[in-house]
């Protein structure tokens, strides 16, 4: 069985959101990770999860980028072994460097809860196969810090990659080019503000989410 | 409390009545050195009675009075006097849920004053073993008009966003309102739930002679000291300057709190023999309660507590208010399994102390005792004060009230959805992550928040609410009300109602109106819970909420919990699709007292309440037999506003409009006489839900996917449009906010 | 043109949990040189007045009034004339 | 023992939400001479090391590693010696 795992920071608080996503829902096998871990053998995907990893203090993600753990999860993205990081996850990314720009506070200086529809721009990612091209999907936001920035090449070059996989309709933090998620280069590493977690069952009103964890597991189901 | 260089003497004590600046009376001084402990008290020692024998530790005013609240029932596991009170829910679970006010601290220290109000009620959940797993807010603010009333909106629901979300516990529901009474005292009240497996109930029990006291967490610093009898004091604006007060909270370190003894808790529950948070009156208040429930003594050495500042001296070390502070019991010789722990989470924990026999509160202090007494003086025998009481005049004669001309019912009900208290609160909910732990059914918008209680069919149903206008005019009649509009925003959402915890927002207890206004209303609470079976587990008072010697309105706080049986019971007030039949339950009379339309038009509360437990138990019996036999596609209850505002609030969730007839009047469309609700069927189930309602309840009319309102009325027409209505409603807060 | 330069710190007794993660995380980084930390807000501000007191006088009403929290905070500020505009 | 002062400010390149919004928040308050705002963080490390030379090369690589995201934020930092310890 395909076998995740989720990476948890001191200050973590979607781990166990995740590892439920995945054992309840996507029903394959989770197991967290602690931070202080240094291997990640025996594991097919990595999940950042969201939260405020180290209270958030100083800047988000930035002294997460430091814990034991993030050593292997660099190897494993050199390996080309598909990471997905969600909210602080995505910020964690980007302040380890395996993600260009940053996530800089919402444009109106305050935390947005709130489901926000999104379009998937590219559905040939090991992390978009099951949707739809083009296909609008409602997922939950919940971030102080989701305001998405870079420099204009590297804009560029997402552009030209294809890397930005998910966008805002109605771009509620002030992000460049109404992005919501995007990959690497290699497309293994992928970092998004939206929560799939909580929506990966009709209960907690919308099950969009879960496509993202089902492209992961047919995407590896495709290569064993 | 500034820092005496050197400290008074017993004598000087004596002779200069420090003591009476931190709120103990010269009687009590004089009672406690003759009657209990037979000699002088020092400087520590004077300062840990003052704030032990403090109302806002102590209950000394209120007790006389909390007595006559219901705390019976079946589903009762624990009931008041522990962190939170606790209720069986089935399967070996439980639920575990208090309410605790921050009214001052928030108001000298907006932002860190509601954040460390969220961290304090949270550590009372999981001292009980709970894991935490949903928050409520219940706020009140002077009238959005004047400035600082704005600035304290925006800092105090930061605060309360900026804790909840960072330590991962969703921010579900509350309640918000706006009042003139409230300037310069606004009301903060949070309330935590929480969820465990019975077997896991701990309390906080300095239990079994030689075992260790733990001390983990924060360290001590000097903040927040005589923070206990500071909130047990009236404020007026020379006070406004006072700033010992403030403390600064650490969302992150109250996770790792939480996650460390949760896990000591679940792992090692044979060696931990009690916990306690440290809050009001932090060391001094959770040892000494901790001995005195267990009924033994305690011997804790400071220099041995962890401090943040040098040269703390023992008076500051005790009665510190230092957030992020756990006191645990944990076995002799079982010390270091429970440290380790601590340790992997990065977390300060140190033996400070054992547990005697013989009932002494001992300190030392670089190898001298410098507190010896008897731990019962510090905490059971405290003084009650059952206070005079006395009936406001303008409860005399009063007259009723005349029934408002409404001419264009569009027109009142547009300014009606535009009150803040009416309006939508998004602005300040979308603020909160709300849905983190991803288990929340309900977010906030509707009657109650859901929350599903994970790999179980059960949900858990919560809300809080309280209508101060109500209980300024008949604080009995106004109690019921408040335990009954709760009640039916859960039994609206589907649930069945099981308990309450309040917050009691009241004046000063030496006003013998303030006092019968908190009498009152508890004995109007206690028969309203008896009638709905809903027994008082926790709760919290607040007195002194005066400015100036003005008092706000007498504000208890209602917090109440559902049980929802059945994932597929869960209820919104949103209506769902065209062509399903709207019908109103309950009858509508002349209910103008108190109401927001007498608001509107200026009106201080006057008028008579009318209000009646046994339709109120009938009307809400049967929304949940019609919820449960899965005839209701909306549920919605009437509260500001009545009818008219409820109508519109169950269009606002999808893109409907309606379509009715009403023998009410225009005015009565405003009404708000208590026990209706809104509902919505399915055509199919029509038959069946009338046959089911009887004359209970009246035809209305149906959801129409029109942008547009149509209702006759006996005296008049009400047609608007929608999205007007909504985008009214939708923007009106933030609009007063700019 | 002036130049308001402002620090904003804590008061002293003030808890500050942000100093003590930031302290923590040198600490783990094997920066353990480091005794203590303190960290603050730092604002720059660009007046268009004419004298150095009126830049000086705005800048103490501005931090009185809106960069920092008397309850918990202290600050200070230099002012320096901008030479070209 | 030695003290280093460090700022981390936003490269001028970048839109800092949170400057814009105390710009906003200062004209609103009437403060309408304030042309720009810039903000940024402030840090005081206390370095138990032998010399100034030892101090710079520390915060350097703190600051390089941990308290500036090279991304869009640029620092700068003095060192002094404590007199008394
Ligand atoms: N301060 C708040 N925090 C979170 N949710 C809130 C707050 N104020 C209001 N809400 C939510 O807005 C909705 C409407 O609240 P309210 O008008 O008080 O409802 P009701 O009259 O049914 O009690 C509810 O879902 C409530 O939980
Ligand atoms: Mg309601």
């Amino acid at each position: 069985m395909m076998k995740f795992a989720v990476v948890s920071f001191p200050g973590s608080n979607c781990d166990e959101d995740l590892y439920y996503a995945i054992t309840d829902d996507l029903k394959a096998d989770a197991e967290i990770v602690p931070h202080t871990s240094d291997n990640l053998e025996g594991f097919d995907a990595v999940l950042i999860p969201g939260g405020f990893s180290y209270g958030d203090y100083l800047r988000s993600g930035a002294i997460a980028k430091f814990a034991p753990v993030m050593a292997a999860v660099k190897e494993f993205a050199k390996a080309g072994k598909p990471i997905l990081g969600i909210c602080n996850g995505f910020q964690i990314l980007t302040e380890a460097g395996l993600l260009p720009g940053t996530l800089q506070h919402n444009r109106e200086m305050q935390f947005i809860c709130e489901p926000e529809p999104l379009m998937v721009n590219n559905n040939q990612t090991l992390f978009t196969s099951a949707f739809k091209a083009g296909e609008t999907i409602t997922l939950p936001i919940a971030h102080g810090e989701g305001n998405y920035y870079c420099d204009d090449d590297t804009l560029a070059q997402l552009k030209a990659n294809h890397q930005i996989i998910f966008s805002y309709q109605d771009n509620p933090n002030g992000s460049l080019s109404d992005i919501a998620g995007i990959t690497n280069q290699a497309g293994n590493v992928l970092g998004m503000m939206p929560h799939p977690e909580r929506a990966v069952e009709s209960i907690q009103g919308g099950t969009d989410g879960l496509k993202v964890f089902q492209s992961i597991l047919q995407t590896y189901l495709r290569t064993v | 409390m500034q820092q005496l260089k050197t400290e008074l003497t017993p004598e000087e004590i004596r002779e200069q009545k420090p003591y009476e600046a931190w709120g103990l009376s010269e009687r009590e001084y004089d009672y406690i050195c003759s009657k209990l402990i037979g000699r002088l008290p020092n400087y520590t020692e004077t300062g840990l009675f003052a704030v032990m024998w403090s109302e806002h530790c102590s209950y000394k005013n209120s007790k006389p009075i909390l007595r006559k609240f219901w705390n019976d029932g079946s589903r009762v596991i624990q009931g008041p006097g522990e962190g939170a009170g606790v209720l069986d829910i089935g399967d070996d679970q439980a639920v575990v849920f208090k309410a605790e006010s921050h009214n001052h601290p928030s108001f000298v220290e907006p932002f860190e004053g509601a954040a460390t109000g969220v961290g304090g009620i949270i550590r009372d959940i999981f001292s009980m073993g709970a894991k935490p797993i949903a928050s409520l807010d219940s706020l009140r603010f002077g009238e959005l008009s004047n400035p600082k009333n704005r600035y304290l909106l925006g800092e105090i629901v930061a605060g309360i966003a900026a804790y909840g979300n960072c330590i991962g516990i969703p921010t579900v529901g509350g309640e918000i309102g706006f009042d003139a009474v409230y300037d310069g005292n606004p009301l903060v009240n949070v309330m935590c739930v929480g969820l465990m497996n019975q077997a896991d109930l701990k309390m906080g029990r300095a239990k079994g002679t030689g075992n260790s006291i733990i001390y983990v967490g924060a360290k001590t610093g000097r903040d927040g000291i005589h923070g206990a009898t500071f909130a047990s004091n009236e404020f007026s604006d020379d006070k406004e300057a006072d700033r010992s007060a403030v403390q600064v909270g650490d969302p992150f370190m109250e996770k790792l709190l939480t996650d460390a003894c949760l896990e000591i808790i679940h792992d090692h529950s044979d060696i931990l023999m009690g916990i306690q948070d440290m809050g009001a009156a932090g060391l001094v208040s959770s040892s000494a309660e901790m001995a005195a429930k267990a009924k033994s003594g305690v011997t804790m050495d400071l220099d041995l507590v962890p401090q943040r500042e040098p040269g703390m001296s023992a008076y500051e070390i005790m009665l510190s208010e230092s957030q992020e502070r756990m006191l645990l019991c944990v076995k002799k010789g079982e010390e270091q399994t429970v440290l380790d722990i601590f340790k992997r989470y990065d977390l300060d924990a140190v033996v400070v102390g054992h547990v005697t026999e013989d009932r002494q509160y001992r300190l030392y202090q670089q190898g001298k005792l410098v507190t010896d007494i008897p731990v019962t003086s510090l905490v059971d025998d405290v003084v009650e004060h059952e206070q005079p009481k006395r009936k406001p005049a303008r409860l005399e004669n009063v007259q009723p009230v005349k029934t408002p001309t409404v001419k264009d019912p569009a027109e009142t009900l547009a300014k009606l959805l535009a009150q803040p208290t009416i309006a939508s609160k998004r602005s300040v909910f979308r603020q909160y992550d709300s849905q983190v732990q991803a288990n929340t059914a309900v977010t906030p918008g509707s009657d109650a928040a859901v929350v599903r209680v994970r790999h179980t069919r059960k949900a858990l149903a919560m809300t809080t609410d309280c209508n101060a206008r109500y209980i300024y005019l008949d604080p009995y009649v106004g109690g019921q009300i408040a335990v009954s509009e709760a009640a039916r925003n859960i039994v609206a959402s589907g649930g069945v109602p099981i308990g309450i915890t309040d917050c009691l927002n009241f004046g000063s207890p030496d006003d013998p109106e303030s006092y019968w206004e908190l009498d009152q209303s508890v004995q109007g609470i206690a028969k309203a819970c008896q009638r709905l079976d809903t027994p008082v587990i926790s709760g919290n008072v607040s007195m002194y909420n005066e400015t100036d010697g003005r008092a706000i309105y007498p504000t208890p706080m209602i917090g109440m919990v559902g049980l929802i049986k059945d994932l597929d019971h869960i209820t919104t007030q949103d209506f769902k699709q065209a062509g399903d039949v709207v019908y109103l339950i309950g009858e509508t009379g002349n209910d103008f007292a108190g109401s927001e339309l007498q608001k509107l038009g200026g009106e201080l509360p006057t008028g008579q309440l009318h209000f009646d437990l046994d339709s109120e138990t009938a009307h809400q019996r049967l929304v949940l037999d019609a919820i449960q036999s899965g005839m209701l596609q909306s549920a919605h209850d009437l509260s500001e506003g009545g009818l008219g505002v409820a109508l519109a609030e169950s269009i606002f969730g999808g893109q409907f409009g309606f379509n009715g007839q009403t023998t009410l009047t225009n005015a009565q469309l405003f009404s708000e006489t208590q026990s209706r609700f809104l509902v919505s069927v399915k055509p199919a189930d029509q038959a069946r839900f009338e046959a089911l309602a009887a004359d209970q309840a009246v035809f209305l009319g149906r959801v129409t996917d029109e942008d547009a309102v149509h209702l006759t009325t006996a005296d008049g027409r009400l047609e608007a449009v929608s999205s007007a209505l909504k985008e009214t409603f939708g923007g009106a807060l933030e609009c007063l906010m700019k | 043109m002036f130049l308001a330069q402002v620090h904003v710190t804590y008061k002293p007794s003030i808890l500050d949990p942000q100093a003590v993660a930031i302290k923590n995380a040198m600490h783990r980084l094997n920066f353990d040189k480091v005794e203590a930390v303190r960290q603050g807000k730092y604002f720059e501000l660009s007046l268009d007045v004419a004298t150095a007191t009126d830049a000086e006088t705005q800048t103490e009403a501005i931090c009185e009034q809106l960069l920092a929290n008397p309850n918990m905070e202290t600050y200070r500020y230099e002012v320096k004339e901008l030479a070209n505009q």
